[in-house]
């Protein structure tokens, strides 16, 4: 009960003031907190990165192996994306199946890669309908102080910016080459703090939200995903402004990949 | 959305802008909705809309399963949107997939944002969606059936939820996709209104739209709610007048 | 505990009502429940049907893919049944993986198409011990006021009659064709209440009862099936009048199929 | 029954009426049960019967494990039936398919049918059967056994429940399959029975029979039983006289 | 509360009569209890055995299978071996899933009968890197009165002993032929019970050690496996004599096993 | 170990006795630790050693769950030791697999021989592991990041841990094996050592060894887990002099 009365203290606390513009770290509403992106930090993995948001930090590895194409996209590699949101990561979470807040995060961060193009799954076709590359994108959540599914998309289009596919260790060439990436989407993700939206929240902006929402953009100007999340309402306008600002951050945080990620 | 490497993309927008069902941009599939056709639960509906049949019961408030996810303050909302074997064209095997646990995170969620919760504490608000035909929209069909079935079985609501999917097909914004759309379609933008207050509770999007495609997306999705609204309205209507002392007691 | 009193008195009422040969919504101890067969009412399936039994409805789908006969029969396709409890169709069921009671409907429903040879398995043979039609018979529940079994093969059996094999779908030929039926079970299910058996059981009933007993019949003079089911005991006798009635029963609503259930 | 497509079909029956083994129509396969094998149990039996090897074993009444399934006026009475991986030729995954799960619902709900659970509020009595070597008829073989284990363990019973299965084999009725009779047959029929009063409660059947064939199962299989359930309290006589001061403990 | 009360009394009891070199049930601390190995026990195996280390019985059967080597072992066979904790076999054993306990001790026997080389993998490929023979070890317990990896392995190695590879139910061959056997391993348990090491642990024991150790040791004089397990610790001299005892365990067992195990 | 069918096996040791990345037989690979790098749990270290890179965290005394693996007279120690999918050559698939159910297992039962777990009945200690990039020693390299992790939340212990594995590889007793000394050696020995008493509290072995040459390999084990202990010991005290206020408050 005294946990219950705790979180409804810090609450209140966070909304008075958001209503002044303010936040609990220090940051204006529309403030993105600190971003590091380390590249390459498993040699294990084809592709890697580490990225840090504050103290949310996110380990992609990419991996590919030679597997077969479905049935319907004969000429087209396959591209898997899984996010674990390991009890390592925050003492809200229990060991156990995937619980559907991992499964938000990998489906989220799924549809952006896959609707932007990210990867030119064509050129992961060996033999139609036969042979072709499965791209595997794995999201190890490392610290959880909010905002996971943008951490987990940076890292992920980092590491796939910086991916070789393995050719060689698959006896399907004699030399590795590097994975193409026709567009990097970034994904910005906003929660409603009473009538203040504010960009980044952390764990304990999420827990005060009425509602959460993310928006994937790309370097062509096109938005490629949206979630709206948590208990909650936005409207067009709100939706609308929440959007420009994503473009904003978006150009920011995908320069910081930069040009071929390595 | 963009299957990439499939074989063949049919047409879908003619050249009077007319969809590859006749459909006008800002038609919608004809829909059918009917409260309470189910007599084991609290509230239940029936959604028939274009190709899609989607069944929605509500249990509740009780006793909350499993156990420790009860809260002292209001009532959990639960959901579960499930989808038939047979309910689409490639045999799905039963049981939720990843794909069906998010959309019943969003859903709940969705529900939650109306429901009057704190009326309810250590309880549990059980939505089951049945999805039995699917052609493209079954969240929002589902969305529809279950705020229809909250209704009927008498839990407080700041309002319906009416809900529908707006995307980009042949490079035009376009309301209420159907499967070809959906699956050839440059996007696809399923929402949820609060008509009341004119604020969304449920938005995804995916595919790809420019700012300005946004915008009118939302305008044309909004729009749609609100007929929707009207029909949900009026089968709750009907299933009063049909049976008023049921609908009293529930 | 009140729950329990409530249920108590209950089935105290229903064995009372029993042993006057009256029940609790007014039928005759071998009077079955006003029955309908909608066929045809999923488009997306192979075949479907939803058949009501008073408040239990049951929804059957058949779905038809290309696959691999076992090795043990090389010349037959393959059947699966399997039947769905749902938590929307009854507030005692719950959510998760599917409880004995649901594995019993599919395999008590599953043993009368296969005893009875409802389809012909070896016309589901593409290519002997390489290619076969694996047939799914799907069943969701969607309402449960007692006795499923009944509900569940009469559904599965009404699909299975206007199902069609969808060779072109796969690519295997040209037209599609409509799968073959050879017989016809019905399975027809009993309570004890008492000294009495009654058919039908409502949900209530089942609760109340003193033993199930389940008896598919086919249009030949066959039993093809029998399950005894719940706590409870039955005599020779017993069986052999319930046997007797199962297959007035099962005559009458075979005739509502029809010759070929489309 | 009825392998459809199968390769070849043994003959079953030959022209004066022996079957595959030699046996009668009407005679049982070899059977021999040892009560208490096992110590660390409550109560345990050990079945050989024809090549099926069942070991069974009853623990409780103990605490109800999950705790939601205790019931406040009886005892739960739960049923494991499990096949060891190389039970059978083509070996088995471990862990319990759909089939041992309706084998062990059936089993449970004939046990629950004569023992006096009311004497055991809030309690389990757990009954466990291994089928180590399997040759048909391993749930009446682990009908036996698990009632032989109850006993042992000292639970009252109405009585003691005999199994055993009847089929129709090249055209007739006979008592006790074998692996190839069940593999072949027309039908097959396993029924538990309770020997005081005469009537069954455990009863399946797949295959096919007329009604004058049922009729004549029925009887075959009664008969079937009351031979067994002699030798079943032989099995019980020689444990107490063995060990007689453990017996009463138990 | 009186159960764990009960569970202490006897814990100090049976550290009180270790310390002066006395065990529960008579024996001296290098003693194993009566050990019987029944071969051939199950005849739809294709090797069997069952042990007795006192009231624990452990049953283990072979089966062979044809299936596809390991892509990086393409010419050699595979080995599988499975523990199964029944509930059959102990009160404090539950249905469900596989325990750590029972892992542990699949694990512990298959490294045993993997590093002793007991089978000689490679003359189970059939044909490289494509079709080997799968072997299968399963043991089943069903008697829990401690130390049971000294049980499953003597079980498991007994039946493998004995074991023939099914040639003709596969078709792949005229003839069955025996499954050659290369070494033997034996594991042999201790626990620490204060400062006494004593051999084969009953249940009781287990519970009131401090420490476990398990060393396998093999006919040619190597260790081919050790491990520690349960709270506690062990000297490198405490090990060193543990291992020297394994092996005139060791030796003893082994011998009861024979040479062809048939 | 033996990799039984292998293409190829590369030379693990050359003429003047110096191994495949040109160590010494007693020489361990570089190893630095860090404590503390995680603000989220209660104890954290992070390990990299050689190529294997290691995350530990810490969280507790806390409730335990689930419930009724509480005990009344100490705390639980639960260990989760996991491989992230693409720690390894081949992914592997997400979820604790066997191998990973065992590590967890003796590794949680060697925190449990030193920690003061009387101090906090009813409560659990969790600590887990995850590998991020694997290369032989894992369940060391996580024994000694958890075991830091530990310290670095206040939990009262006899000792630290310090752990290593030592092989036979090339004919020789070697410490601290890599891959390839792993894959193609004859034995791998992991273990965990409490320097304070000399005692092991992990150990298992693969492979084949002789006596004499298992007395070498626990010498040279003891001596490396001593190195490793100092290592451990000037993380802490780094973490310390980092911020004393916040190790302080741990």
């Amino acid at each position: 009960m005294s946990e219950e009365v705790t979180a409804e203290i810090l609450q209140t606390h966070i909304l008075d003031l958001a209503a002044e513009g303010r936040r609990l770290d220090g940051r204006g509403p529309d403030e993105y907190r600190k971003v590091s992106i380390e590249p390459g930090f498993v040699v294990t993995a084809d592709g890697s990165a580490l990225v840090r948001l504050g103290e949310t930090m996110a380990l992609a590895g990419i991996k590919l192996e030679v597997g077969k194409p479905f049935p319907d996209t004969p000429n087209a590699g396959v591209l898997t994306t899984n996010a674990e949101l390991i009890p390592l990561s925050s003492p809200t979470f229990e060991p156990g199946p995937p619980q559907p807040g991992a499964i938000e995060v990998s489906r989220v961060v799924d549809r952006a890669i896959r609707a932007a193009e990210t990867v030119d799954l064509t050129a992961l076709c060996v033999t139609p309908a036969e042979k072709c590359w499965t791209c595997f994108v794995d999201v190890h959540i490392l610290g959880h102080d909010g905002n996971l599914i943008d951490a987990a998309l940076l890292a992920s289009v980092a590491a796939l910016s910086g991916a070789t596919i393995p050719l060689k260790r698959f006896g399907v060439g004699e030399a590795d080459r590097p994975l193409e990436i026709h567009h990097r989407p970034i994904e910005c993700t906003f929660v409603r703090l009473g009538d203040t939206i504010v960009v980044d929240p952390t764990f304990d902006e999420e827990h005060a939200a009425q509602g959460r929402l993310t928006v994937a953009t790309d370097e062509i100007g096109r938005v490629v995903a949206m979630q709206k999340g948590l208990v909650g309402a936005f409207s067009p306008d709100d939706i609308k402004s929440v959007v420009r600002r994503a473009f904003v951050h978006g150009d920011r945080l995908r320069a910081m990949i930069g040009r071929n990620g390595r | 959305m963009g299957s990439v490497g499939a074989k063949e993309v049919p047409v879908l927008l003619d050249a009077e802008g007319r969809r590859i069902d006749g459909r006008r941009l800002d038609e919608l599939r004809p829909l059918t909705i009917r409260a309470g056709p189910l007599r084991q639960a609290d509230g239940s509906a029936f959604v028939e809309w274009g190709q899609n049949k989607v069944m929605a019961a509500v249990y509740g408030p009780r006793e909350v399963h499993p156990r420790h996810l009860q809260q002292s303050t209001k009532a959990v909302i639960q959901c579960r949107y499930n989808m038939a074997a047979f309910s689409v064209d490639e045999r799905k095997r039963p049981g939720l997939d990843r794909r069906s646990q998010e959309i019943s995170k969003v859903i709940a969620e969705a529900f939650e944002s109306v429901v009057f919760a704190e009326e309810f504490p250590r309880t549990s608000i059980d939505v089951y969606i049945e999805v039995l035909q699917a052609n493209a929209g079954t969240r929002c069909a589902g969305l529809v059936a279950g705020s229809v079935a909250l209704a009927d079985a008498g839990i407080p609501m700041v309002d319906l939820l009416p809900a529908v999917a707006v995307g980009k097909v042949g490079g035009a914004i376009a309301l209420d996709l159907k499967k070809e759309e959906d699956n050839f379609g440059e996007a696809d933008l399923p929402m949820a209104l609060v008509p009341q207050s004119g604020r969304l509770v449920l938005l995804q999007m995916e595919g790809h739209m420019t700012e300005p495609e946004l915008a009118q997306a939302l305008e044309l999705g909004v729009g749609g709610c609100r007929t929707i609204y009207e029909k949900m309205k009026a089968a709750l209507r009907d299933r009063y007048s049909v049976a008023p002392v049921a609908a009293e007691a529930s």
